[in-house]
């Protein structure tokens, strides 16, 4: 019964009595079975990448009308394989002068950077790599590797559009950290608790509906962390080359792309996870199996979105990527942290005096929360319509540059 | 809880070596024949002109300035989020406070034009 | 297990280390990498003795949260001052930054 | 010896080396570089010690933050970069004797001490640190002040820090 319903925990049961019966001590056989844990997640989150490949060139290609790839295995699902052993058998070209071990250092940084994001992951109620108690947080130092590892591929190349893609890097997905914590520390707020099983069990109503303005602002500066469009100007072909990743060849190049692809995935399972109820469905506590479809389900459904804001929406400017984070995103999150926090403080005082049903403080905490939201949100529309207005009245749109006087000569 | 702590080490070897160990093999496996034109840099087409260490604007580090302030003040809130179930109403207001602290930071950035990238 | 001892020797090892850097570098930049080694060192001691002494008193994290804000400000205005010296003087060695000796 | 004090000293080894390499090496950003390595391992320690929110903290603060700064500032420097001229000063020796000196002088000064190598004592089970550092730090008979006042200092650092590095147009 319990394998039908749980098969994981019940193999790992399995294995563990089956190793205790050969004579290992417990301790080593705890080892054995992390271990194995941590190569099981490994594998299979690099595995999905071979996927992935196939369904965004799928999606990308329906989306602009063409058949994406079809020759090899049905619906051309094999096509990845092919290119794997083709890109596993390029030389590898190093530039003269660049620094050697940072510049092979950093495509290995920015796979495992993406992939560590998987031990916090709860699959199931009872699947979850490392249930740590401070995994919110985990996250985000996960991100800030990555960051490094786009750093040292700029520096190492010794390539100047390589470092001034590390550059743009620091601005952007150092800027969007920002906002991204604060998104953060809302539903660790309203769990009370860091840990990411625990956040999803307290999810009886997912936090996309206590906690809007924070599931989108944890999507865009998501997006924008995984530098694809249209946050993707670490690497504008048409304005510096290829930035980081210039000087790389073969399967180095390929793990940058390895690494993006899973990373989009990864910050569809965190959106789940954190804001729209991870594993919770019908039955799944009782039927974990069903946890895991559930969680599959949602995630697939966040990524088609992620595929679709990338291939419908252009690149920003420089300066408008910057303006949006630092002039629209940080103080709405800020102020959306300080309401949350006042309104929390508030309720927890006010709905135990009431004596209701576990359900009905459900719905009022739901309610205040979803009004919060909405009154925060008016507001900022409000405040951005009249700036637009304003904008008008002053008349046209500032001029970017002013045409210079013809010379004398031309003239006459 | 010492065990999850296990996993994680763990992992990172793990992860460590799923990406570094095709990058060597296939480094071991694939073709080597290298010479000056191809192993020159690419840049950006034509050939590299003038140092690759030139300096940069100071707007890239003000970010980064700003990044870590920001962050770490952050991080002193995860635990004051984790602990707001025992708090006192003096507790959440000192949050709120520091919070508060946090957003004139960034209205003072804003008003000097530190914010700006041109 | 591990005894106090070996985090504290560690300890001390990180901060001589980091001491050796702050003397003896010319680049200030390398200078305040040796204050960051020895404010971790710090760390590790503030840590440490939470975790074998007090550990049902918060005061050992609580002292190492705020080193963390310590060593940000610290690197934040450090860090500025030598950017800000380079442009003026065109020089991080720390012994040619003489502005003040007349 | 048991497997966790192998583990142990291994770490301590790296890391110590790397700390080293911080200090020697000649070219800033290997330093950057190792400094990284350095802060990873005392993230490991501070994980070793139970202190898991520290070790996240570390490599938040630190790793993210810090040392990219650190790299920063080295490239905004630059030209000094292929500067082939030593990185160590004239009166190293003196400073590597004044190191040495101290760390025999604390060594000394533990080996006094009766409960050098004590234990570990057990954690409760349902201790929660987190919470009790979330509660003492804005709790007015603890740590209010300095939690204020952190914020204030960092404010006026990042002013502070603005102002010098700023160059209007």
């Amino acid at each position: 019964m319990s394998f039908l319903t749980d098969p994981i925990n019940a193999i790992a049961d399995w294995l563990e009595s089956l190793l205790l019966s050969l004579g290992l001590t417990s301790q080593a056989v705890t080892i054995l079975m992390t271990l194995l844990g941590a190569i099981v997640v490994g594998s299979f989150g690099l595995m999905l990448v071979i996927f992935l490949i196939w369904v965004e060139r799928k999606v990308y290609a329906r989306i602009q009308d063409r058949l994406g790839p079809n020759r090899v295995g049905p619906w051309g699902i094999l096509q990845t394989f092919p290119d794997m052993i083709k890109i596993f058998t390029k030389e590898y070209i190093t530039p003269i002068g660049a620094d050697k071990v940072p510049y092979n250092l950093a495509p290995i940084l920015s796979v495992s950077a993406v992939l560590l994001a998987w031990a916090v992951i709860p699959f199931a109620s009872t699947v979850v790599g490392s249930d740590i108690n401070v995994g919110v947080l985990y996250i985000v130092a996960v991100g800030a590797i990555g960051t490094l590892g786009i750093i040292l591929a700029g520096w190492s190349s010794n390539n100047k559009y390589a470092l001034l893609g590390a550059f743009r890097t620091v601005a952007q997905m150092v800027s969007y950290e920002v906002p991204m914590v604060l998104a953060l520390l809302i539903p660790v707020l309203l769990a009370r608790s860091m840990g990411v099983n625990s956040i999803v069990q307290s999810q009886q109503v997912w936090y996309i509906l206590l906690a809007p303005i924070a599931a989108f602002f944890f999507f865009i500066t998501s997006i924008a962390e995984t530098g694809r469009a249209p946050f993707d100007l670490l690497e504008a072909e048409s304005e510096i080359i290829a930035g980081y990743q210039t000087e790389y060849s073969g399967l180095k190049f390929g793990m940058f792309f390895v690494g993006e692809f899973l990373h989009a995935f990864t910050i569809s399972a965190l959106t789940v996870t954190l804001f729209l109820g991870g594993w919770r469905g019908p039955w799944s506590e009782q039927v974990p199996l069903l946890g895991t479809a559930y969680f599959f389900i949602k995630t697939f459904i966040v990524y088609f979105i992620v595929l679709w804001v990338r291939i419908s929406l252009p690149r920003l400017r420089i300066d408008q990527m910057l303006n949006f984070n630092w002039k629209f995103l940080t103080p709405i999150a800020l102020v959306m942290l300080m309401a949350t926090a006042v309104l929390e403080k508030i309720l927890s005082t006010w709905l135990p005096t009431l004596r209701l049903t576990d359900s009905g403080v459900i719905l009022i905490r739901t309610i205040t929360h979803l009004g919060l939201n909405v009154l925060v949100a008016a507001g900022v529309i409000y405040l951005l319509r009249s700036y637009t207005i304003r904008r008008e009245k002053v008349g046209q749109p500032r001029p970017l540059a002013v045409a210079p006087e013809p010379p004398a000569s031309v003239l006459e | 809880m010492q065990s999850d702590w296990l996993f994680i080490a763990l992992f990172l070897l793990i992860v460590a070596a799923f990406p570094g160990v095709p990058i060597l093999l296939a480094g071991i496996l694939g073709p080597r024949r290298p010479n000056s034109i191809k192993n020159s840099v690419y840049e950006c087409g034509i050939e590299t002109v003038g140092n690759t260490w030139i300096q940069f604007r100071i707007q890239y580090y003000i970010f980064g300035l700003t990044f870590l302030v920001f962050d770490v003040e952050l991080v002193f809130l995860f635990p004051w989020a984790v602990a707001f179930n025992s708090l006192s109403l003096f507790g959440v207001i000192a949050g709120i406070l520091f919070i508060l602290i946090l957003f004139i930071e960034l209205l003072a950035a804003w008003r000097k034009g530190v914010l700006e990238w041109v | 297990m591990i005894p106090l001892s070996w985090y504290l020797i560690f300890a001390a090892a990180l901060f001589s280390i980091g001491l050796f850097g702050v003397l003896s570098r010319r680049n200030a930049i390398a200078i305040l990498m040796g204050v960051e080694l020895m404010l971790n060192a710090v760390n590790i001691n503030l840590i440490a003795f939470w975790r074998y002494r007090a550990v049902e008193q918060i005061a050992g994290q609580a002292f190492a949260i705020m080193v963390f804000a310590v060593a940000a400000a610290e690197v934040a205005v450090g860090l500025a001052l030598v950017i800000s010296v380079y442009r003026r003087q065109n020089t991080i060695i720390a012994k040619e930054i003489d502005m003040l000796k007349w | 010896m048991a497997l966790s004090q192998i583990i142990f000293l291994v770490i301590a080894a790296a890391t110590l080396v790397a700390a080293l390499l911080v200090v020697i090496s000649r070219n800033l950003v290997h330093s950057a570089l190792w400094l990284i390595a350095t802060l990873f391992g005392v993230a490991i320690f501070y994980g070793f010690l139970s202190a898991g929110f520290f070790a996240v903290a570390q490599v938040v603060i630190y790793i993210g933050a810090i040392a990219i700064l650190f790299i920063f500032s080295v490239m905004l420097t630059r030209r000094l970069m292929q500067d082939n001229s030593p990185q160590i000063n004239r009166g190293w020796p003196l400073a590597l004797l004044l190191a040495i000196l101290f760390f025999g002088g604390v060594l000394g000064m533990y080996n006094t001490w009766p409960e050098f190598a004590a234990m570990a004592p057990e954690m409760a089970a349902e201790a929660n640190p987190l919470e009790q550092l979330g509660l003492a730090l804005v709790s007015p008979n603890a740590y209010v002040l300095p939690f204020e006042l952190a914020s204030i200092l960092l404010v006026a650092a990042m002013i502070g820090a603005i102002y010098l590095a700023w160059e209007k147009k």
